[in-house]
């Protein structure tokens, strides 16, 4: 076979030229995010913006996870979906939108709700996982699985007015090593109370609350997918030199609240937690604990009605 | 020492619903707590409920003597837990937020 | 006739049910979105997102204005536009997709660019616009138009990684009113150099950047129009009583920079400019002026080359 | 009063191009003009113009003496025209953020 003369062929060049010409992107850049596969759990108000972008950006293969169908009521929000689909299934109808956007990713759908049992396989066939889900139950799971698969979370969350976003794993490191970034758990170590725990469906949203929060989740996968080993000159903070520093990596909550002045505050949260179930030396969260069922992440959260997993 | 001490505290995520739907408080607390020691973050959280919240719901705030799961507390706009959590001595103008978590999506 | 029973269609209580059970929209918010028209000029990456979450929310009237085509390089981050529709007008291909997501919207069609001559007649058709383009030329010439018919303006701009936003003219009042917002002219009241003007297509941009910038300003829109006389207690402030003072408006900026930190940074301006332009007592701009074509944003502006009126 | 100023600078909106593409900068300066009077933000700019500023584009970054129109001066995160425009006198630790306005879509 001849050795390929360009690296990306002549639509791509086109099609990404606008992000291709940026240095923060480049080339190399469009490579890995062509090279990238990415899992987006939860098609609904934030996983509908969020694959919008990344089908955009030209993610090379996509995964939809999510079991449930279109309902009318998730319209005002959930922008991939349409009048027509409603009743059809979520990864669907969303399929059918991304690709008349974007007909050159590689779009993988998964037609059901995460299961502990599913989840370490279904991760491993990808690089990175957004949490667009919308329970505490699932926030877990998909946590856990991803400090056990060693891949970067970009988590979001929406109700009424306000949204949070926070990259967990950042980077992926095995459980035990300090130099990982944290995950859910060390954030959260234990989960709400089940009646503390409000849905879009109780609470309600406003549709581009959720949106925003869906967008920077696409934006901050980007981030993680093209970043080179050094972060580019023009960073974020007031040092005057390059130095990158091996200190334990902390999380940054991004907080959104439309009423309330300023919008958008962004928080330094802590680094692994030495004693934490899931990314510590002391785990006790196996592969074996998710694939065998023995942990039961509805009773922790101890919801006391039966939920769909997702 | 001064009596009283003035400091900034902000609920959001929704927990301003518990105290009288209003994000942002300036509140006026005493400098020490009943055992003469200085305010820290956990005396805070138990003036709030005493002094602040006016719903019933108390367990949608504190449990066992701190804040219930799922509450960050942020003092100055860094987590808590690099501050020394409850134990940390309220300073004058402190700014401390408890932000709920979200979990719609 | 028989008086109506319920003030909305049963399916519009469906449709809207998360947002309508907020107390920040209500069914009172819900009419004031079913009775607005908003016209959003240039639906490209600001106006696809910002015309999707309107439409969602039940905005009565959207108006789509842009006389440009659809290109491949465009659908990284025009997100209402498709492979299949390349080469087509962009108002049409935009109403194509959102008449899928909400047919129950009224959309107008602007199948050309913004001139002078135009703008006061069309944007008396209107309550609330959204400058979604892609030059000084036309931001100038929307603000002007703004302040002549007394339009509240969410004007927001994006490149490479970095997003701006401003609502201008809000509360709206006549030229010379104090108690008016600032306009685009109060606070930029010079024109920036040609040569330091640079383009998405020349600079670059991050899909994901200038769609955020355009959902916070369907939320923007969304705020304005839902708004009773008294802001909602949970308001911003650190006042402990809702005091409404009767001081001039000042205007926020929100910046937006994907690589700093932190990332969004909200920045009081000033209020209306005693000699401003378009808006003070002393104001030179009139809509004989604008009708008349006799003044020249292009030639205002210094653009060095030819360029659409947009 | 001490000879120097520490302050913190920062560029943004596509400014920082003409510094080196860094953002953010602390700088150490006169704390008095060549006239002996205390530096204001009028100093600033011809300093930084001066000093900091590698590019020869200077018209890109002044222009009669102050900032070329489309850029924002922003004092303590306030509009430098809420200050005192260019005669606002700095303080040591002031944050001064030059911010060009964007025009995409
Ligand atoms: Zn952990
Ligand atoms: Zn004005």
């Amino acid at each position: 076979a001849q050795p390929r003369r360009w690296p990306l062929e002549k639509h791509e060049y086109k099609r990404y030229g606008r992000q291709l010409i940026m240095p923060e992107v480049g080339l190399h850049g469009q490579l890995r995010l062509k090279n990238a596969r990415v899992l987006i759990v939860g098609v609904g108000g934030l996983g509908c913006p969020a694959a919008a972008y990344l089908a955009g950006a030209g993610v090379g293969t996509l995964g939809l996870m999510d079991g449930d169908t279109v309902e009318e009521s998730n319209l005002h929000r959930q922008i991939a979906h349409s009048t027509a689909r409603v009743d059809m299934n979520k990864t669907q109808s969303a399929m059918e939108y991304l690709q008349s956007l974007n007909p050159h990713v590689n779009y993988n759908r998964h037609e059901f709700h995460l299961t502990p049992q599913k989840a370490i396989q279904i991760f491993e066939q990808y690089d990175l996982v957004l949490d667009c889900t919308d329970h505490p139950t699932s926030r877990y799971l998909i946590s856990d699985a991803c400090i056990l698969t060693g891949k970067t979370l970009v988590s979001a969350s929406a109700l009424k007015t306000e949204g949070q976003l926070i990259v967990l794993n950042n980077p992926p490191r095995p459980p035990g090593d300090a130099l990982g970034g944290p995950c859910y758990r060390c954030i959260f170590p234990k989960p709400p109370p089940a009646e503390s725990v409000l849905s879009c469906g109780e609470g309600g949203i406003l549709g581009p609350v959720v949106g925003v929060m869906g967008v920077l989740q696409a934006l901050e996968a980007i981030k993680v997918l093209t970043a080179r080993a050094q972060r580019p000159a023009n960073g974020g903070d007031w040092s005057t030199n390059g130095a990158t520093s091996e200190a334990a990596p902390k999380a940054t909550l991004l907080m959104f609240s439309t009423y309330n002045t300023p919008q958008f505050r962004s928080v330094r949260l802590r680094s692994r937690r030495a004693d934490c179930a899931a990314c510590s030396a002391q785990s006790t969260i196996s592969r074996q604990s998710l694939t065998s069922g023995s942990l039961d992440y509805v009773a922790f959260c101890g919801a006391t009605a039966p939920i769909n997993l997702l | 020492m001064p009596d009283t001490i003035d400091l900034k505290v902000e609920f959001t995520g929704g927990l301003e619903l518990l105290f009288s739907n209003q994000r942002k408080h300036r509140i006026t607390m005493p400098s020490s707590n009943p055992k003469g020691r200085p305010a820290n973050v956990a005396y805070l959280i138990t003036w709030l409920c005493d002094n602040l919240m006016k719903d019933p719901r108390k367990d949608m705030f504190v449990l066992d003597d701190s804040v219930r799961p799922g509450i960050l507390v942020l003092i100055n706009d860094a987590d808590w837990e690099l501050e020394g959590e409850e134990k940390y001595e309220l300073q004058p103008g402190d700014e401390v937020v408890f932000v709920s978590t979200l979990h719609g999506g």
